[in-house]
């Protein structure tokens, strides 16, 4: 392995090619036409335009692995997102002779349906969440099929009970994803849930797991070589979230002690083995409050959150990720959890319009610095923040002996944060800080909507800002044009290093 | 004088130009640089804000928030629609639930949008009566687009709820 | 303790400021009359002007005091460097009521007389370094001194044997050292070390250490509280020195075993405890290649290189002096060293002239970022590099899971690292870590001395560099003003944190 | 034209503007923004470099390495001084070791400085006499200011060694 394709953009992008170029590869980025100039584009050995805008550039596999040709790289890896649970991209790229950097395509696929994963689940002695499996195979937008998908639905959700969780068997994410309280939300939830599903994965295959309320988001990151070797590395708690999307993980759990790790690490570690798992991946569980824990679903993938198990298990995940690609044994030790990680996930969007996403230029953009701060992004100031993807600009990651000392330097560091030019959820996770159930580590999958019902509300101004305000409404407004990056499609850009 | 709109009506400051900053009641405002802006109420120590203008807005960083101040300029006020339901972002029509002449109640949906690989739903901001619809579906939205016209029930209902 | 005031500048004065801002502490920044608008006078919830330019404003202890007391701080941080190792100041610190953050004044003075410390470890059972302490009190800079003075050394000399190092007994950071080879150097040397320790310390007494050659400069940290506990957290290898300047430090030492790492930090808790220290400290030690090591002295205060140990011990070292100094007991755990972790410093100065110190205006200050990556700075994009201080301009700190990996994200942030306007020493670090010495791990305190006898060559430009400077050239000259900021002798600013 | 002074000599570059940046032989350059460029060789894909000029350098961070490019100025050669030994860096003499008429070997130390806590020495570039000495104990100078004038030997010394 000596030059690796990052089939992604963003900031995932930039912490895999510089995790490339310190293990001594090259790297090659690929941007669609909407992103020439980017961050990513400039940190890898080479850079190689896509045809079209927008994501369906990155999702075009037929387009990446000719780009990987074209530029030379005998591997790909695929971030998060896009890609990176597509099996038959998985085949494709190691049918053109490129090393992938993932699992293989026949486990992404068992874990990628998550009724098939729940049976393998359920047969390796995994527990899972109660629930039904539908064998409805109809994927049509036809009213007729519909209807009979509706039917088998409303068979299933009788035995399994309300409040219950319709899912998308090819979901992930939140997407294609509904909560029915009750038989009559039953057909516009299934109706939109399809619909969701369809759009983003071309598959509306659904199933039902009773609505666990209450419960936390734990997960257990696993790394396997191929060298036989299956280890587990701690666990995550990412019970913050809204909309089924995280927003605020740390590790450790709370609510978690040795016992407790040691059973749910080895449950992990078995769901990764039922499939022959090599690679990065993650277990997800539902941990209820009386310790019970429940598999809930399988990333085939490195995962958003990754930086807070990093911080406390000392371990880098994309370079065992690159080592184990290349045919190595892992470099991992005893699991030792030093001191408390947390990451908030920075996006684009309005907290207090619905949580909207937003766009416009990042007219300043100056992310928080310091000890125990670590912060994973790929815009810079400068940029503009568009539509067209995932609203996620950055991760914002603080490690500290202690949780209370991780709480105090993530508020340091969220108040130190400026971003100006486009709307950010800065501060609504500044506010979450301060909720008792975040200080005291309570928190649960619902926590959000609950303590805000009617979503967030600003700060009010002080006479003081508005007198800056005043002030600066006199200098002229802000150029926000973007870098004049160049923009045509086909040209590639590239930094060098010695 | 510079006016900003507020939560309910405006708010009007009048800097006064003083010995290289400005002068507002108590306080004083100096300019650091582009976007660094330090400012003092008497006997305080000075403090150190963010702040720059893009277009019609004021955005601004100080005590670890940041702010979005709308200008008010002469003559450009009442440009907030009434009645109107506008696209909250660019995107894609995936459904219009209505049709001209339907009575909707605050909060109904009105359309589904997908953006950002997410579905949204535009409500009704207040009841009343659906007088056009503007979008089909499969149509891209700019933000701000008007989607909906609705006539907004009589002001004695309003007042009676 | 609710308030406290930091009695220094530039980048550990920030790193102090952040850390009490995280333990939910005010804090007080002072500043020279020349760094009015510093980037630690926005960092803290206060600051106050000192009167004065230079370091000669941070050095007097009455107005930091005084400044103390007029903005209601209840406790001082010295930093390093500065007031920092004077008992005076401890002593008139905690004469007017205020908490002294460190260790006690008698202390700060047993260990920064080297000769006392070198008598006090001796005793303790501590091994020092063959040599000689010289009973000699004159100061005087009148000649007839200086000849009886230099005619006791040359006796000692005698019997320690040449080469030998003179050391200033009040000394430290290298200043009023000097090398001696033969007898015929030791007069010349002995003046001007005489002078350097008289001009920086007011104190001009010398003793005599044998040269130990190839030997590494290898010190333990220490962290004692006021409940009676003292530990060491492991070592800093320190072996890369260029005119007894640390240059690049890294932890753990790969000269080190279990077996020794136990012997050393037993016997730096042995130095710790001979003192009653409080507070963390640091025992330098030098370490020969056959295992044996000397005590070297002891740092009373935190150390420039502290952020490598607490990368790979996960212990907040400033955090943990609030705590002990608030009279709490330590909140360390089990010594577990997790990776590894390199510091450089960057250097205003110019390793291709004699490392003179360089100025000039940071037209473009771009630092590394990335996981693993720590950067602690004083300054920022715009602003100028003056030569009234210490050219220390930041340091940058790497952790990875191995030396190897360290090394290499050591390489990498040095590669993105973009400062433009003022000369530094990035380009010959960059350098450095190339050497076989530095990749094997088998470094010594002369090295940069052997392998670069001539001085460091900077690299020639390729022509396409060339060309690139020539259309910069065409481009107006960039304005290099520094901020604007007030620059009254009285007057302060802050910034206030909700 | 631009000349950059080099090691030994200079160096002439002659950017042609084209379409919106430059070119330089087989070289394309694009400004990015005030700080970045753009830069390409034939076929070779584009890479990026920071540079600005401030006064009369060119500041370059290209391939992980920091270059300064001092500019030759029309008319503004020659002014490098010959024989004269200046202060590297603003500070203080401690001391001056030589007075006028010493001879003295390249190399050896003229005058002690003082700056940044640390002692320097000034040392002789060449063989010759002094001529001159502008500094005084406890004087404090410049960069670049002339502490002491040197009458350089002979060329046909110069030439024995």
């Amino acid at each position: 392995m000596r030059s690796v394709l990052v089939a992604n953009r963003g900031e995932i992008a930039c912490r895999v090619i510089r995790a490339c170029t310190e293990a001594g590869l090259d790297s090659v980025a690929v941007f669609a036409e909407d992103e020439a100039g980017a961050l990513h584009t400039e940190l890898a050995t080479r850079a190689v335009g896509l045809t079209g805008q927008g994501p369906s550039a990155y999702l075009d596999g037929e387009a990446i692995i000719a780009a990987a040709r074209a530029s030379g790289a005998d591997a790909v890896h695929p971030g998060f997102g896009f890609l990176s649970e597509r099996a038959d991209f998985a085949r494709a790229v190691m049918e053109a002779g490129l090393v992938w950097i993932g699992p293989s395509p026949e486990a992404i696929e068992r874990m990628g349906d998550k009724m098939t994963a729940r049976i393998t689940m359920r047969d390796a002695g995994v527990p899972v969440i109660p629930g039904c499996e539908l064998e409805t195979s109809t994927t049509g937008e036809e009213e007729r099929d519909f209807q009979s998908v509706l039917a088998s639905v409303r068979l299933a959700a009788e035995n399994v009970g309300y409040p219950l969780l319709l899912k998308a068997s090819a979901g992930g994410g939140g997407k294609g994803m509904r909560e029915v309280h009750s038989e009559a939300q039953l057909e516009d939830a299934l109706r939109s849930a399809r619909r969701e599903a369809m759009t983003a994965f071309g598959d509306g295959r659904v199933y039902i797991e009773r609505l666990l309320r209450k419960a936390r988001h734990v997960e257990v990151q696993v790394l396997a070589d191929g060298h036989g070797r299956t280890v587990h590395l701690g666990e995550r708690e990412c019970s913050i979230q809204r909309r089924h999307q995280k927003v605020f993980e740390e590790s450790p759990s709370p609510a978690m002690n040795a016992d407790l790790r040691a059973r749910m690490g080895a449950a992990a570690v078995a769901a990764a083995t039922a499939v022959d798992y090599v690679g990065a991946g993650t277990v997800e569980f539902l941990l209820e409050e009386d310790g019970t824990f429940h598999f809930l679903e399988m990333n085939t993938r490195i995962q958003v959150e990754h930086p807070i198990t990093e911080a406390v298990t000392g371990v880098d995940l994309v370079a065992e990720q690159l080592r184990i690609a290349s045919g190595e044994a892992m470099q991992v030790g005893d699991l030792h959890l030093q001191g408390h990680a947390i990451e908030v996930r920075i996006y684009a969007e309005d907290p207090s319009n619905a949580f909207l996403p937003s766009i416009g230029p990042l007219a300043v953009f100056r992310p928080p610095t310091g000890p125990g701060v670590r912060f994973d992004t790929g815009v810079r100031e400068g940029d503009v923040v568009s539509p067209s993807y995932d609203p996620m600009l950055a991760k914002l990651v603080v490690h500290a002996p202690s949780r209370r000392q991780a709480l105090a330097r993530m508020r340091r560091a969220l108040d130190d944060f400026v971003v100006l030019g486009t709307t950010t959820n800065v501060g609504f996770l500044r506010d979450l800080l301060d909720l008792s159930e975040v200080v005291n580590g309570t928190t649960y999958t619902t926590l959000i909507d609950e303590v805000f019902p009617a979503g967030w509300t600003p700060p009010v101004p002080s006479t003081a800002a508005l007198a800056v305000a005043a002030c600066a409404a006199s200098m002229p407004t802000k150029s926000t044009s973007s870098n004049s990056a160049p923009s045509s499609p086909f040209i590639s850009v590239a930094r060098r290093l010695p | 004088m510079v006016e900003f709109r507020a939560r309910e009506g405006s708010v009007e400051v009048q800097p006064i130009p003083n010995d290289g900053g400005w002068v507002i009641g108590s306080l004083r405002v100096t300019r650091l640089d582009d976007v660094r802006w330090s400012f003092e109420e008497d006997g305080a120590p000075p403090r150190i804000a963010y702040a720059v203008r893009i277009r019609d807005d004021v955005w601004l960083h100080v005590d670890g928030r940041v702010h979005r101040l709308n200008l008010v300029e002469a003559g450009a006020r009442g440009s907030t629609e009434e009645g109107g339901c506008t696209a909250p972002m660019p995107g894609a029509v995936l459904e219009v639930l209505v049709d001209v002449g339907d009575e909707v109640l605050a909060g109904s949906p009105l359309v589904v949008m997908e953006a950002m690989k997410m579905e949204h739903r535009v409500l009704a901001p207040a009841n009343g009566t659906v007088a056009a619809v503007h979008v089909e579906v499969g149509a891209r939205v700019q933000q701000g687009q008007t989607l909906i016209d609705l006539d907004s029930n009589t002001t004695e209902d309003s007042a009676q709820r």
